[in-house]
């Protein structure tokens, strides 16, 4: 977590080396995010004005393209995103196609087993388990017809609440919701989580013990 | 000698027996039985559920750390039946041997840990392809299993570790009244009277200002300098009385821990 | 869909042209895969070598490098994917909560270096190396998905035999099991060989003390 702690800036390094590493970063950043990553997001964790992570962006999309990558960095939705080159589809389908492809990612599948072990749910109480905005991924899911909206709540402000679907329950080859396995007993609470986490202070690999 | 193994993560006997020779460097024969036992039965009570493998795997150890022991104590060896001889010798090779393969896992464990520590850095892009490839695949769950779902719902549900800033590198500030006893013996002689504030006008640290505080007491108690103050809650006029010639050395002072 | 379509290679294209191109026909599908791509998978994709494709996927990773980019292409587990440069890892995890990387305990990481040098090995062997029942650690790790029972004992019991997984190689980071550091290097050498021997001597260390 990065909440508190400097990002690394070398403070004695020149304006140059400041921008490369800015734009590393830019590119680190939109690699992993499943969504769009909007500039004024960049900005803000970066500390820099939004017109120059636009302006970085544009630089670092336009030496993509110079150089003939097979992806491009493309504006899409209010964000930026790393997309394969138009005219390499063939290629991609081909790989989409190899079986081993054709499975949720890591987040949505996550987030499909949050709706499903914790259902009915609202999209803030996933975002506060998952600790990311599920927007995205909710709604690959339910244009898939694995979640879909089963009421809403009853307290302010009615959010919208999700549930799994009779497709989710064809699928994984359910008779219904109880037949999903338990987990329970796997899921340790808040302070053990936190005692291993500070019993584990893995001394380095010390050289001369291996002598 | 004291065995402290309750300071350790106690993971089963070897890791008590490896950490007593090695980092001890002992003859185990030197040290009494009996504490090594004490150690271990506390260390079972502080598990709270008496483990049968754990106990047994333990007895088993002691019962031939007490037979090496009690073959030492004998005086010749004339008398000795060589079977038995040859027998404890197995034993020991074989409890030998353990030992050094439970080592050598340790020492690969912190490698891997060293291993874990770098990966954990970068970050996998595990994005998928984007919405133009998404018709291909009509059916996204029909490569899950039932096992993969439970995975990640058991690591979607895991409570997060708050995370803290680890504060292994920064060496803590420390502060000893005897130290500030020293400073203030220079210090108050030559002022003659000061306020408590003005003293510790240009320190940073709490702790800093607490530990002046003892030290002046200290220096009160030994009856070097006058306290006055005149206001409830209002500084502190501290007089210098000891002459010029007081030594830190000749003055005993109380040690704080903290 | 391309089933039955041949990838747009322009016939007539000159060598370099191509190689071009599947270079970035490799980048495309590595930008869009979940897991690591075997070379194997893409090299029959692209009807080409195996051996081309390795050396082309060198080639970029190289690129990368030596361009400074925020990301880098990786071989993990038997595939490459890219993954953000270490040291920018303070920009990144803002985008990962999710994925937040738990540390393993000691007895874990123990219990995770016998599996992996032992493997195929059951509950009982691993018992016996460490002294205490590795029940809990081994569900621990199983739970993770470092550890997989690989198979059955043929004795008498038919115990159930563990072993490491492709995710425990992403864990650590390393391509296949000979990445790991040959065990050898970690056998204790000869003066703990001797501290242990001499904490262990039936016969007192020298023979005057019995006088």
């Amino acid at each position: 977590m990065s909440d508190g702690h400097q990002p690394p800036l070398d403070p004695g390094a020149g304006d140059a080396d400041r921008i490369a590493e800015m734009k590393s970063a830019l590119e680190a950043m939109i690699l992993v995010a499943h969504d769009p990553v909007p500039p004024e997001l960049m900005a803000q964790l970066l500390e820099q004005p939004v017109s120059s992570v636009e302006r970085w962006c544009d630089e670092l999309a336009e030496s993509y393209t110079e150089r003939a990558h097979g992806f491009e960095l493309a504006r899409v939705a209010g964000g930026y995103r790393y997309q394969t080159r138009g005219d390499l589809s063939p290629y991609v389908e081909r790989f989409v196609l190899s079986e081993q492809h054709a499975r949720l990612s890591g987040a949505a599948l996550e987030t499909l087993a949050i709706v499903a072990y914790k259902q009915p749910i609202s999209r803030a109480q996933v975002a506060s388990i998952r600790g990311v905005d599920p927007d995205g991924v909710l709604r690959t899911l339910a244009a898939r017809g694995y979640v879909a909206e089963v009421g809403r709540d009853t307290g302010p402000g009615q959010a919208v609440l999700f549930g799994t679907t009779e497709t989710f329950l064809e699928k994984l080859g359910l008779d219904s919701l109880d037949d999903l396995p338990p987990i329970a007993e796997f899921i340790p609470g808040a302070d053990v989580v936190e005692t291993l986490e500070q019993g584990l202070h893995p001394a380095p690999p010390d050289d001369d013990r291996r002598a | 000698m004291t065995i402290d193994v309750s300071t350790e993560v106690y993971t089963g006997p070897f890791d008590l027996l490896l950490q007593l020779i090695l980092s001890e460097e002992v003859d185990i024969y030197e040290i009494h039985l009996a504490r090594i036992v004490d150690a271990y039965l506390d260390e079972v009570e502080r598990l709270q559920a008496l483990d049968l493998d754990v106990a047994t795997e333990f007895l088993l150890i002691a019962a031939t750390l007490v037979e090496l022991k009690a073959r030492r104590l004998l005086p010749g060896r004339a008398d000795v039946d060589l079977d038995e001889e040859l027998a404890l010798w197995e034993e020991r090779d074989l409890l030998l041997a353990r030992l050094l393969e439970c080592k050598t896992f340790k020492d690969v464990a912190g490698v891997f840990a060293h291993l874990a520590d770098e990966a954990d850095r970068s970050f996998a892009r595990s994005v998928g392809p984007d919405e133009r490839f998404a018709g291909l695949t009509p059916d996204l769950l029909a490569g899950t299993s039932l096992q993969r779902l439970r995975n990640a719902a058991i690591r979607a549900l895991t409570p997060r570790p708050v995370p803290v800033v680890d504060l292994h590198h920064v060496s803590p500030v420390r502060v000893s009244v005897a130290d500030a006893v020293v400073e203030l013996l220079d210090e108050l002689p030559r002022a003659g009277r000061i306020g408590f504030r003005r003293l510790t006008a240009d320190l940073v640290e709490r702790l800093e200002v607490i530990v002046r505080f003892l030290a002046v007491l200290e220096l009160y108690k030994q009856g070097v300098v006058e306290l006055d103050q005149p206001e409830h809650l209002g500084d502190i006029e501290i007089t210098w009385t000891g002459g010029t010639d007081v030594d830190a050395d000749e003055l005993t002072i109380d040690v704080y821990e903290g």
